[in-house]
Parts: C-alpha cells; sequence; structure tokens
C-alpha cells in the first residue's frame, strides 16, 4: 500500500512534500505566520499555474519540455502593452460605435465601468493571435530538429527574448505611462497595470477573512484573501486543456508523443500534430504571462521573461510529469509544491537562520528537478 | 560541383556573416585601428582559453559542454582562496590553479556520470547542471564560506560575517600573467613617448614604422594559450583522442570494439571541466575582479557563442574555428554598442545587439546541427537501400 | 602455443540453449580443425545467431541463465564471459551489419583500439591511452591485413567513401590484423557484394585457410557455400541436423535440408491438406462476392494488383516487385530476412518511401499516405510490434480503437471536423468485445499495452486491425516472438477471418511452414524481388530453392 | 599475478609521490606568494623611546619618513623582505643606519617596532594590529 503509494508519486516528490509540510509545521513555531504564508502560496499557484499547463501540450506530444515558454510570454507581453496602448482608442471607438447604432447598454458609462476586464479581455484577445503565429513557426521550426527540441527552444527563447529588447526600444509605443519619461519614446523595464486591470482575477469573487485567532496563547492575525476568480480562470482553462486532450485532435497528439511511428501508421500528421501542440503551449504561455501580471502588478519587460522558462518546467516536473507524459494533476501538484517551497522557504529560513537562503534553494531544488527528470531512464 | 560549392558557403557562412557585419559596424563605431587592435589582443588573450576549453568534448561527440561554468567555478573558487590568503603574483595564480583542480575534477566526474546517463541529450542536461551546480556553488560561497570553509579576510566577506560578497578584487593577481612579459608595439614616435612616459624597464619594445598608435600584448599569455594549441594538437594524436574520436563518430562500434565509452567520455568532459577552470583564472586576471556570482555565467555562453561564430558545429570545432570566432565574437562585441550609438542614437541598442546575436548564432547552430543531422540520418537510411532500389 | 596438437581447434559438445523455457537450441556438437572452411547454413531463426551469441560470450546469454554443454579450444575447456575473452582467445567475428567508423580511414578502422602507440614518459605516468600514435606503423600493419585478402585498397581511404563491398574487406582484414586470430565467423559476408566482390572474397578466405586460420562461412547462397567450403553444417529448429562433406550434397539436397521437412511420408500428409484448400475458399468468396458485397465489381479484377514497386525500406529493400492478390485469398510473402519481404506490405501502407503502381480494387492506391491506404479500407498490422504497433504507454482501448478513431471518426461524439471528442464508453465497449473474442489476457480495457505478454499485444494488434473492417489486411510476421499457443490462435484467427468476412489478407512471414498452413499462394522474395510464386501445395523443398538464392524463375508459370 | 599486483602498488605509489609533490609545490607557492602587510611603528616600546625621525625604506621601494609616534604600513611578498632605516636626530641630522634582511616566513602580517630594531635588539617584531 505504502510501497504502492511512493511508486506513484515518486521519491523526489515525497521528499519535497515532506519538506514542505515541515516547512509548515515549523513555522508557527518560529513565528512566522501560517496563514499569511499560505494565503502567499494560494496566491501564487495561481499567478503561475497557467504557465505550468502551458508545458501539457507539447510535452504530451512528444517535443518535450518547453524550455522556449518566453516565445509565448512575449506574445502575452505584446498584448498587455498594446491593450493598454489602445485601450482609451478601443473604448472611444466602441462608445461611438454605441452612439451609432443606438445600441443602449453601450454607453460610456458601461465602458467606464467595465474599462478594466475590457482590457484584460483585449490583453489576452490581442495576445492569442500574436501568440498562434509565433507558435506556428516555432513549431515548424521544432518539427525539422526532431530529438534536439529542448536545447534549441531554450535558446530560441533567449534569442527571442534578447531580440524583443530591441524591439521595446524601437516600437512606436506612445502612451506616457508606458514609455521613458524623458526621452518619450521606448518601453520601461516594469510598466504598472495598475488603473488598466491590477488584481483584476484576484479580486473578482474574492473571499475576503479578517480575525485574530489564538494558538498556544499567542494571539495570530488572520488575514486571507483568497483570489478565487484567478483560481477560477486556472480551473477554466485547465478544463479547456482536460477537454482538449480528450478531442480527436487530443488524442491523436497524445498517440503522436506516445509513439509517433504508431500515430504515423494510423494515418495522423504527426508534425501537424506537433505544431499544433506547440501552438496551444505558445497561447498557453501568453495568457498566463497575463494572469501572472495582473496579479504582480507589473509588466516585466526586457530580460523579465528570460529565465521564467525554468519554475514552469519545474514545477511540472515536481508534480510527477516525466520528459513525454504530463497530466492536470502533475501542473495542479507541481505548481502548489513549487510555489510553496518558494514563498515558505524564505520566511521560515529567515526566521531560523536569519538569513534568506530561498534563493539557492530554488536553484537547487527546480534544477535538480529537471536533472532528474532528463537522467531517468525513458522507454527506449 | 555546385554542391560542393554550396556546402562550403554553407559550412562558413556563420563567420562571412559576421564579418560582413563587422565591414559595416566598424566605420560606424569610430574607434581607431590600435584601438581595435588593443582591444581585441586583450580579449584574444582573456577568452581563448575558455574556448578552447570546448574542443574536447565536441570531439567525443558530447557536443557543446554548457558544462563547462562548472570548471569555471572552480577556478573562481581558488581564486577565493589565495584572495583571502594573500597570495600575489604568479605563484598565486598557480596557486589558485592548483586548488581548482581538484574541485573541478570532483565536479567534471560528476558532470560525466549524469551526461552518461543522458546520452543523446547531453546539451540540454549540462546546461541544467550548470545551473544546478550553481545553486551549491552560490550555497558554498554565499552561506559555507566563513561559516564552515574558513575564509578571514574581512575584505572578501560580506558584513555580517560569512558569505563572500558580491565583487572581489583581484588586485593581487591582476594583469600578472598579461604583464609578465611586457612587450609593446608602436612606431618609433610612439616608442619615443612610451620610454619617456615608463622609462627604460624591462619592456620588449617593437618598432613599426607605419603602425599608428601604441598597443600592449599580452605576451606570457598568448605563450600559455599556444602551449594550450600544442597540447590539442598533441592530444588529437594520443590513443585516448583517437579513442574519443572513435566514439564521437559511432559510439557502438566503438564499443564493440573493446573502448570503454563511459569512461573515456568522462575523461573528456574532466579535461574540458579542468582546462575551463584554468581559462577562468586567466580570464579574471585580466579582468582583475571578479562578479562572485555571475562571472561563471557569462563565461560559459560567451565561450560557445564566440566558438560558433568561428565556424565550429556541434559536432566538429577546430582551433582555428577559436581564434576566428574570438576576434570575430569581440570584434561585434566593441563596435556594436558604438555604432548602434552612432546609427540610432541609442547605445542600449547595440548593448541588446550583441546579447541577442550571442543567443541566436547558439540557436542558429544547433537548430543547423539538428536539421543536417536529421538530413543525415535520412540520408544514411537511404544508402542502406544499396543497388538500384528506387529506380525501377 | 596449443597444448594438445592433436586436439581440434574448436570443438563443440552437446551445446544447448533455452530462453524463458523456449528451446532454441539443443545438443550441438561439432568441431573445426585450423585451417578448415566450416560452411553453417540455416533459415532464420533456426538458431545461429544463439550459437554464435555463446562462442562469443555475449552477456545476453549469461543473463537469460547461460549454455548447457561444453567448449573446448585446443583441448582444453573454455567458458566465455564476454566477447572480449572470446576475441583475446583467438575468435573472430564479422557481422552481418558494418561496424565500422565512417570518418575513419581503413588504417584506423582495421586497428580500431588496437593502435600501434609510441612509448612515452606520459604514458608511464598516466597510462598507455596518453601515447602518441604510430602513423607509419599502423598504416603498414593496416596495408599488410589488407593484402592478405589480395585486395587493393588504399589504407588512406576514408570508410564513408568507400564502396559496400570495400568495406567487407575492411571488416575481415580487421579480424586478420588480430595476431592470435585462428578462428574466423562471417555473418553473411556476401550478402551485400556484387558477384565479382564476391569472388574475390572467396579467393581471399581460401587463402587465409591455407595459412592456417579456419573459418567459418555462414550464408545462404547456398553455391557459395558448397564452392568454399570444405564440410557443411546445417541447424534447423535449434538441432544439427547435417554435418557432412560439401562434396556430397547437391545444392538442392542442401535448401531441402535446411527448410527440412524432407519427403517423409509424415510431412506429405500434411502437404496433400493444403491444396484443397483454395479451391474451398474460392467458392466461398464466389458466393461472398456475389451475395453479401453488392457493390459492383468486375470479375476477375484482383483485389490488389502490385506493379514494379520498389520500397526503401532500411535493411528491408524491395527493388522491383510485381504481383496480383485475388479477393478473398490469404497471400503469403516468404523470403529470407533482410531480402525485403517485409518492405512490401510496409511500402503498400506508406510507411516507408515508395514507388511503382499499386491498385486497389483496380484504383490506384496512393503510396506514402499511410492515411490514403487506411482510408481504402485497408489495414496493417506491423512486424514492429513494439515501435510501429503498439502505444505501449497507453491503454488498451486506445490502441485497438485509435487507428478507427482517427481514420474512419468511430468512437467520438460530437460535431465533425468542429469538435470531437473520443467517446471513452463506446472505446471501452469494442475494447471488450475484442479482449473476449480473442481471449486477451488483461485486466481490462485501461490495462497499458505494454504490460501485456508478447502473445497478447500480437492479438491486440490484430484486433487494431481487425476494428477497422477492412477488405484487405496486412499482416507482417504473425506469430514472431510469441509462444506456441498463442500462435496457433493467431494463425486460426486469421483464417477464420478470412473465412467469415472474405477479407483478403496478406501475411508475411519468415516461418515458411506458417506460410505453407494457411496461404493459398506463397510468393518468396529474394534480394527485393519476388524470385517465384507458388500454390502452398508444392513441396517444401522448392521454396527453400527459392529462398537459398537458386533464382528458378520457373516457379512463375503457377502464377497463372 | 603477483607482478601484476606489484605494478599496481607501483603506480599508485608513483601516483602518491606525484600528488605529495603537488601538494609541495602549493605549499612552496603560498610560502613565496604570500603578500604581507609590514606595520613600521615608532612608538615607545618599553625601555625604547619612540625616535624623533625615521626613514624606512623596504625592498629598496619608497622611503617612508616616520617621526615619532608614527605608524606606516609597507606591502611585501615573499617570505623574507629587506629592511633599510636611516634614524636621525633632533637636528635631522643621521645618527646610524641599518640594513637588515627579515623572515616572515608563514605568518600573514607583522609590526616592527622600529625604536627596538634601531636599537639592535631582537624582539622587534611584534604582532600585527588587527
Amino acid at each position: 500500500m505504502i510501497k504502492n503509494f511512493i511508486k506513484n508519486a515518486g521519491w523526489p516528490r515525497i521528499i519535497i512534500g515532506l519538506f514542505l509540510l515541515a516547512l509548515f509545521i515549523t513555522a508557527p513555531f518560529v513565528g512566522v505566520n501560517v496563514f499569511t504564508s499560505f494565503n502567499n502560496t494560494i496566491v501564487r499557484f495561481g499567478m503561475n499555474g497557467v504557465m505550468v499547463l502551458a508545458m501539457i501540450p507539447m510535452v504530451q506530444a512528444g517535443c518535450g519540455l518547453n524550455f522556449g515558454l518566453p516565445l509565448g510570454i512575449i506574445a502575452g507581453l505584446l498584448g498587455a502593452t498594446l491593450s493598454i496602448e489602445l485601450n482609451t482608442e478601443i473604448l472611444a471607438k466602441l462608445a461611438e460605435l454605441g452612439i451609432r447604432y443606438k445600441i443602449s447598454w453601450l454607453t460610456r458609462e458601461f465602458l467606464t465601468a467595465y474599462r478594466e476586464p475590457a482590457g484584460f479581455a483585449s490583453a489576452i484577445l490581442i495576445a492569442i493571435p500574436i501568440a498562434a503565429v509565433l507558435g506556428w513557426l516555432y513549431g515548424k521550426l521544432l518539427n525539422r530538429v526532431k530529438g534536439d527540441e529542448m536545447m534549441i527552444a531554450t535558446y530560441v527563447g533567449f534569442s527571442s527574448v534578447s531580440f524583443m529588447c530591441i524591439a521595446w526600444l524601437l516600437l512606436p509605443y506612445k502612451h506616457p505611462t508606458m514609455v521613458w519619461g524623458y526621452a518619450g519614446r521606448g518601453l520601461r523595464t516594469t510598466i504598472s497595470v495598475e488603473g488598466y486591470w491590477l488584481h483584476i482575477l484576484n479580486d473578482w469573487l474574492s473571499l475576503n477573512f479578517q480575525d485574530k485567532i489564538e494558538i498556544g496563547g499567542k494571539i495570530l492575525d488572520v488575514n486571507l484573501s483568497i483570489p478565487t476568480g484567478m483560481l477560477i480562470f486556472f480551473a477554466v482553462m485547465a478544463f479547456i486543456v482536460w477537454i482538449f486532450m480528450r478531442t480527436k485532435t487530443g488524442t491523436a497528439m497524445t498517440a503522436v508523443g506516445s509513439n509517433p511511428e504508431f500515430a504515423r501508421a494510423s494515418g495522423v500528421n504527426v508534425d501537424k500534430m506537433r505544431t499544433i501542440s506547440v501552438m496551444m503551449s505558445t497561447i498557453l504561455g501568453a495568457i498566463g504571462i497575463i494572469v501572472y501580471e495582473q496579479s504582480f502588478g507589473f509588466i516585466q519587460l526586457y530580460m523579465g521573461p528570460f529565465y521564467m522558462a525554468l519554475p514552469a518546467v519545474a514545477s511540472i516536473l515536481l508534480g510527477g510529469a516525466s520528459v513525454n507524459k504530463a497530466t492536470i494533476l502533475n501542473v495542479v501538484v507541481g505548481t502548489f509544491l513549487f510555489q510553496g517551497i518558494l514563498t515558505m522557504t524564505p520566511t521560515v529560513f529567515n526566521s531560523v537562520f536569519q538569513t534568506d537562503m530561498s534563493e539557492v534553494i530554488r536553484l537547487i531544488v527546480s534544477n535538480g528537478m529537471i536533472l532528474y527528470a532528463l537522467t531517468r531512464k525513458v522507454r527506449a | 560541383m555546385v554542391r560542393k560549392f554550396f556546402d562550403i558557403i554553407a559550412n562558413n557562412a556563420v563567420p562571412a556573416v559576421f564579418i560582413l557585419i563587422s565591414a559595416f559596424a566598424i566605420p560606424l563605431s569610430g574607434f581607431s585601428a590600435s584601438y581595435l587592435v588593443q582591444e581585441l589582443l586583450t580579449r584574444i588573450g582573456r577568452n581563448s582559453f575558455l574556448i578552447l576549453s570546448l574542443l574536447i568534448p565536441i570531439m567525443a561527440g558530447m557536443g557543446l559542454n554548457f558544462g563547462m561554468v562548472l570548471g569555471a567555478m572552480a577556478g573562481q573558487i581558488g581564486l577565493l582562496f589565495i584572495c583571502d590568503w594573500g597570495i600575489v603574483g604568479i605563484p598565486g595564480m598557480v596557486l589558485a590553479c592548483l586548488i581548482g583542480t581538484p574541485i573541478a575534477i570532483i565536479l567534471g566526474i560528476f558532470c560525466g556520470h549524469i551526461l552518461n546517463r543522458a546520452k543523446g541529450r547531453e546539451m540540454v542536461t549540462s546546461y541544467i547542471l550548470g545551473f544546478f551546480i550553481n545553486g551549491v556553488y552560490q550555497m558554498t560561497v554565499l552561506y559555507l564560506m566563513g561559516w564552515i570553509i574558513p575564509i578571514t579576510n574581512p575584505n572578501l566577506l560580506l558584513s555580517r560575517g560569512y558569505g563572500v560578497r558580491n565583487a572581489v578584487s583581484l588586485s593581487g593577481i591582476r594583469a600578472v600573467l598579461d604583464n609578465l612579459i611586457p612587450t609593446v608595439i608602436t612606431n618609433p614616435e610612439g616608442a619615443k613617448q612610451f620610454l619617456n612616459v615608463n622609462g627604460a624597464g624591462s619592456f620588449f619594445l617593437i618598432q613599426l614604422p607605419f603602425f599608428d598608435g601604441t598597443i600592449r600584448i599580452p605576451l606570457a599569455t598568448f605563450i600559455i594559450i599556444a602551449l594550450f594549441c600544442v597540447f590539442i594538437v598533441w592530444f588529437r594524436k594520443t590513443k585516448l583522442g583517437q579513442d574519443m574520436r572513435a566514439i564521437g563518430q559511432s559510439q557502438s562500434v566503438a564499443d564493440s570494439a573493446g573502448i570503454p565509452v563511459n569512461r573515456t567520455r568522462i575523461i573528456a568532459i574532466v579535461i574540458s571541466t579542468v582546462l575551463a577552470c584554468y581559462g577562468q583564472i586567466i580570464y579574471l586576471q585580466n579582468m582583475g575582479t571578479l562578479n562572485t556570482y555571475n562571472s561563471h555565467d557569462q563565461a560559459g555562453m560567451f565561450s560557445i557563442a564566440a566558438l560558433l561564430i568561428g565556424g565550429a558545429s556541434v559536432s566538429k570545432a577546430s582551433i582555428t574555428n577559436v581564434f576566428v570566432g574570438v576576434i570575430l565574437f569581440h570584434l561585434m562585441f566593441i563596435v556594436a554598442p558604438m555604432a548602434g550609438k552612432n546609427l540610432i542614437g541609442e547605445a542600449q541598442i547595440g548593448e541588446y545587439f550583441r546579447v541577442f546575436v550571442s543567443y541566436g548564432i547558439i540557436a542558429i547552430a544547433l537548430v543547423l546541427h539538428a536539421w543536417k543531422r536529421n538530413r543525415e540520418r535520412e540520408a544514411a537510411r537511404r544508402s542502406l537501400r544499396g543497388g538500384n532500389g528506387g529506380k525501377a | 602455443m596449443s597444448a594438445n596438437n592433436n586436439a581440434p581447434l574448436l570443438q563443440l559438445e552437446h551445446i544447448g540453449k533455452e530462453y524463458y523455457g523456449n528451446r532454441v537450441l539443443s545438443d550441438i556438437s561439432f568441431s573445426i580443425e585450423a585451417g578448415e572452411i566450416l560452411g553453417l547454413v540455416g533459415e532464420n531463426g533456426a538458431g545461429k545467431s544463439t550459437l554464435l551469441n555463446i562462442l562469443f560470450g555475449m552477456p545476453v546469454i549469461a543473463s537469460t541463465g547461460g549454455y548447457e554443454g561444453n567448449l573446448y579450444l585446443d583441448g582444453k575447456p573454455v567458458h566465455f564471459t564476454s566477447p572480449n575473452q572470446a576475441l583475446s582467445a583467438g575468435l573472430g567475428m564479422v557481422h552481418q551489419e558494418f561496424s565500422l567508423i565512417p570518418g575513419f580511414t581503413a588504417t584506423e578502422n582495421i586497428l580500431l583500439n588496437r593502435e600501434v602507440l609510441n612509448g612515452s614518459l606520459m604514458s608511464y605516468v598516466f597510462s598507455d591511452r596518453v601515447s602518441t600514435l604510430d602513423r607509419d606503423a599502423m598504416r603498414h600493419r593496416a596495408e599488410a591485413a589488407i593484402n592478405t585478402l589480395g585486395v587493393h585498397i588504399s589504407p588512406d581511404m576514408t570508410v564513408s567513401e568507400m564502396p559496400v563491398g570495400y568495406k567487407q574487406f575492411i571488416e575481415i582484414a580487421r579480424e586478420i590484423d588480430r595476431k592470435n586470430t585462428r578462428l574466423l565467423f562471417l555473418d553473411e559476408p556476401t550478402a551485400v557484394l556484387t558477384e565479382q566482390e564476391a569472388e574475390i572474397l572467396l579467393i581471399a578466405l581460401k587463402k587465409l585457410s591455407k595459412q592456417g586460420i579456419a573459418i567459418v562461412f555462414i550464408s545462404h547462397r547456398l553455391s557459395e557455400v558448397k564452392e568454399l567450403c570444405s564440410r557443411i553444417l546445417v541447424l534447423r529448429d535449434g538441432t544439427l541436423v547435417t554435418d557432412v562433406p560439401a562434396k556430397t550434397l547437391t545444392t538442392r539436397e542442401m535448401a531441402s535440408l535446411v527448410v527440412g521437412r524432407e519427403s517423409s511420408k509424415k510431412e506429405e500428409a500434411v502437404e496433400v491438406e493444403i491444396p484443397e484448400q483454395p479451391v474451398e475458399e474460392e467458392n466461398i468468396n464466389e458466393t461472398l462476392g456475389t451475395t453479401t458485397l453488392s457493390k459492383k465489381k468486375k470479375k476477375k479484377k484482383p483485389a490488389l494488383k502490385v506493379e514494379h514497386l520498389w520500397v526503401d525500406m532500411p535493411g528491408e529493400t524491395v527493388r522491383d516487385v510485381s504481383f496480383e492478390v485475388q479477393k478473398g485469398e490469404i497471400f503469403g510473402i516468404g523470403g529470407l530476412s533482410g531480402h525485403g519481404k517485409l518492405g512490401i506490405p510496409n511500402g503498400i501502407m506508406g510507411l516507408y518511401p515508395a514507388g511503382g503502381k499499386v491498385k486497389l480494387f483496380g484504383k490506384k492506391l496512393t503510396l506514402n499516405k499511410p492515411r490514403a491506404a487506411l482510408s481504402r479500407k485497408m489495414a496493417f498490422v506491423s512486424e514492429d510490434r513494439r515501435g510501429v504497433g503498439l502505444l505501449l504507454d497507453e491503454p488498451l482501448d486506445w490502441n485497438i480503437t485509435f487507428t478507427a478513431m482517427q481514420t474512419q471518426g468511430r468512437f467520438l461524439f460530437g460535431i465533425p471536423y468542429i469538435f470531437q471528442m473520443r467517446n471513452e464508453l463506446a472505446m471501452a465497449k469494442e475494447t471488450k468485445k475484442f479482449i473476449e473474442s480473442l481471449s486477451i489476457k488483461c485486466t481490462g480495457p485501461s490495462q497499458k499495452a505494454g504490460e501485456l505478454s508478447g502473445g497478447n499485444q500480437q492479438k491486440v494488434c490484430l484486433a487494431k486491425a481487425f476494428v477497422l473492417r477492412p477488405d484487405i489486411l496486412l499482416i507482417c510476421e504473425p506469430t514472431r516472438g510469441i509462444d506456441i499457443g498463442a500462435k496457433a490462435l493467431v494463425l486460426d484467427t486469421l483464417k477464420e477471418y478470412n473465412r467469415e468476412n472474405g477479407t483478403t489478407i496478406i501475411i508475411t512471414s519468415s516461418e515458411l511452414e506458417e506460410l505453407r498452413s494457411v496461404c493459398d499462394r506463397v510468393a518468396i522474395v529474394d534480394d527485393g524481388e519476388i524470385v517465384g510464386i507458388l500454390p502452398a501445395s508444392r513441396p517444401a523443398e522448392e521454396f527453400g530453392m527459392l529462398m537459398m538464392g537458386e533464382k528458378m524463375r520457373v516457379a512463375l508459370e503457377y502464377t497463372e | 599475478m603477483f607482478v601484476a599486483f606489484l605494478k599496481f602498488l607501483m603506480r599508485w605509489f608513483q601516483r602518491l609521490i606525484v600528488l605529495a609533490a603537488l601538494i609541495a609545490l602549493g605549499v612552496w607557492l603560498f610560502y613565496i606568494g604570500r603578500e604581507h602587510q609590514i606595520f613600521l611603528d615608532n612608538k615607545t616600546s618599553g625601555n625604547f623611546k619612540a625616535l624623533e625621525q625615521i626613514n624606512v625604506s623596504v625592498n629598496g621601494g619608497e622611503i617612508s619618513e616616520l617621526m615619532q609616534r608614527e605608524r606606516d604600513v609597507k606591502k611585501v611578498v615573499g617570505p623574507k623582505f629587506e629592511i633599510r632605516a636611516e634614524i636621525f636626530d633632533e637636528d635631522g641630522e643621521i645618527v646610524s643606519t641599518i640594513s637588515k634582511e627579515i623572515k616572515i616566513c608563514f605568518s600573514k602580517d607583522i609590526m616592527i617596532n622600529l625604536p627596538t630594531l634601531a636599537a639592535g635588539e631582537e624582539n622587534f617584531i611584534v604582532p600585527a594590529p588587527k
């Protein structure tokens, strides 16, 4: 029974799970507010969940771990910045339409009331086609380099990020909150989304508790704010992925990942399936970064997306995925464990050792996890 | 015939493109020739050794050794110790190498074992391994040094009493190798000036009447690099080198011939790691400061990019590639920001451009390699057909 | 060197071997004298490779429980546990697949891992591996080895630039360069050679044997064996059936020995039954053709017509193949492995690059597209079960229904082309049906295919094909690697399926007896071409002759 | 068999020697390459009163002039160094000149009490200040 559980869960997961549990248990004794930490973990789970979800299609289609996630992130950043840039214009146009065609509800008041959700939605809507095009090209490329996808994905990600560094400087953005004040052009390194769609998902239907409870003679502030909206959004995205993997195309994709020769002999166009998976992954990456930004509060440009693939890759592997098999459960478990460690280690270690080892622990855990997955014997 | 021509172009496309870029960018940057030559010579001395350390794993068919950062880290640990002990000059450098070597060997063996478990995925694995060991390195340097590992020099330690500072001055060994045999090239006019300023010290003064400006040559470093090239040439001729070439071409054939494949691959990685350790020490003696937490990161990326720009591929690299690469890559590195500034009025663009080029070139090289390999695999399958198949 | 001059060079005594209860070799005894050339012939699967594995101490033998009997070298008992031991004891082996490094020169390949080294101080401190190579000495040794063979190949030539024949010589040169090599095993050395090259090789081998090197020559080309060897050993079904001087056998006798079934009365009784089958089946098919299948179909139009097909399948190249298969027929394709029989169905199904003309019920079939073949109601069971035939990591219902789902849109619900999800209930139901009817031993439709035994996996592959409700079923090696009980069941299933549904079946198999027992007609492929199509009722030795490269196209008359 | 073992032993023995040689090299490098700070202290120590003025140069380098209660620091590399000092009286006349070779060996920094040195006593080396 236990043996079976260990076999199913895998040693690394159990060790890290126990480590996280130990952190949660020690936390109250060293004066860390468990509730706040837990709340942070949940928030970060919601922030990163969709990006981890983006790993599924490519892993399932046998393209390996998407180290090229920054490409999707770039599409998301373009969507986000364009939505801010065009926000006022689009709304003005819509109001004009409302007046012209006498659509009673499409009024200025309505638009002001829904400015933020509309901005968020437009960011995603702009990002998706960009991600689709980039993903298509990226998929075509990966089809030509079968067997070396991961390394090439890494460097495609890196070079696209550094290419975009140049583009961010040159693209004709005008919006005053986004461009450098002194030059009047070139986007800033971080752009606040406050006033656009800050915390739009976090705050939607969020559950807030405020209380003081007494544990062991200590009064503890319980200040919880569960980002229900963001969790629902993640759940919806996960559900879409789940449904997709159950469609005819999704089934074919899984078969391609499981055994491309079998799929080919069954009349499936292997390259097409792989391209679709890469496009999906890129689109999910784009949506993922927008979700991340609305919670984080800033759009990070330039070298910001550089190392963003590694935590996502590590998360899904931590959740029990292998280089060629991944499920939604892997995403949920992995993201929770990974973000849990990320939130808990700095607070607990800070209290115990008076030093912040979280960065080092993150490096060792996440890369150790990826190494473990890469060196695991895969079916020949 | 046409195909052959096409192949020659294709095989040297990367260096050719860089020569073109440089041809445009050099005039745009407005740098003087002597400045460029001086910078280039410095950078050749600084970087060549690191890049050369990549050659041996390529020979053994293990691809670009992204794990060379492990060696760089070992070298940095050696440097930290000599800084703490206050060992300066050439003895300091040699001692740093001596300390770094066993660490590099251990890391190399570890890396080799990991890579043997991930055959066919060496590059991505060694790349992630670099990150992983970076974590361990940071833990060692940031928490253990000054706590468990005795480091006492307050100039090295953070104010909290343990952990090494972000920037460590290597004043004790700064440029000691470069200036061991001080050599200067100048014209007679410059020579006069130079002697006026520096006095008639023990300089090698090479006077070239047509030369404009005054440049210093890190002669001793060049001699070390030359010795290293001789080492590589010799190594290729040894049995071990021959075995590595055999493994690089076909592991299964080498194995059936009784060559210990896994062991040889580990040896290749160990040699590379140790050499990268020395390379990093040479690099840092030129720089004079050690960025404790990111010097090694850049060492790996820039070395690999430079090698690829020199026309090397994932499976084939020569000493010529190293030097062509180091010249072209650093030429671009020097001129790009200035050219960017003069062209668009934004130096930042040039900065980003060279970063983009470094990553882009690695991406392109990897793509070309995978593409070519897949095509060759296809061709090999077709050749198995034999006879007149396909014509009927 | 040898302690006992009277003892034979190598002697085998009662050698036997079982793999997992499956007997592959039993009671092999023979001996080889120095300088003797021995011919070893036998069908695929007769036990030749197992015998070689035992002799060379391959780890696979030890890991599967060792072997029975004793080996003697120079009269002293030996037991090799690694190939290197065998090599250092003086045994040499030239494999069928080249074991050469393409980018190396002839010299480097011949002396691979036996390079001549310059001594140096470094080698003393570290190991010999840091000594430099003595290229001149190496070149001389390579030249000497090549010259022994009587061919002219520059020792500096790169292997990748050599014609195939040269590579073979380099392989042999490598073995004879080993100073102590006294016994050389050659596995089908002439298979890749042109006739002239083969002749040169035979001369070279004779020369070698004069120098005292014993040779074991394994080949399917019986005439060569007869020409070269002094003695011939025939291996069949793991036993040594003949050990006689070469002169005493005709090639025809050899062929019949190889395929077995000497014209003994008992075996003929089996054969008698077979000729009756086609007649019966044809009658059944006639009725089926008119009643159940109401599609207008011109009589006499074959179900499958193949003209000048070539297929580029590695190791199974098809050069130029033409044949017709009648509707409702069970058609067999036999031949030795590596000669292209597997390439034919794989090529027709579009799995490997192919060309030529294939007509299905009179209509042209698009080649090189598996989907085209599948949508024309053809089904395929691959010989490579684990590689192509199955999704090992997925459950049985996926394996069985996937192809039907993708090509025929079954087991789905939703709106076609827009949104279709898989109908897991229907999948499980269909799968259960097949689990029952084929008695697949498993825990249920959700068990992973990789967890089943070989025989059950094969049944899953069959089920996958049956689900497609094919008009034509192409099956490769239906019984490879499965146990006897499952073998019979698989073959019976096929026959039954053919009888019940009138499906045209094309079976490709290395086991001639199997083909003869199931098929109406059997085509024999040799060197990428069909050398004859015979009714299954013809005596086995005729098939044997065809298979052994005796290209008697006389048999072609039977096809009409 | 025995010969092979002997060879094996021999090889490891030799490797040990090489290892020992490398360690010795390391120690030697440490010895010759170490940089030391030499504190020159012109302060009263015990019976020896601070000197009016003393000009000190280390290894023939720059001369530093030390008045009463002054202190200076010099850097030297290696296990020994040469110190040359000129001692002045109140009138600025050279009273005496001292030239001495001092060994530091493995210790890191040392301080030299110049009055003691000037008096020709032996115990002029005192621990370096923190």
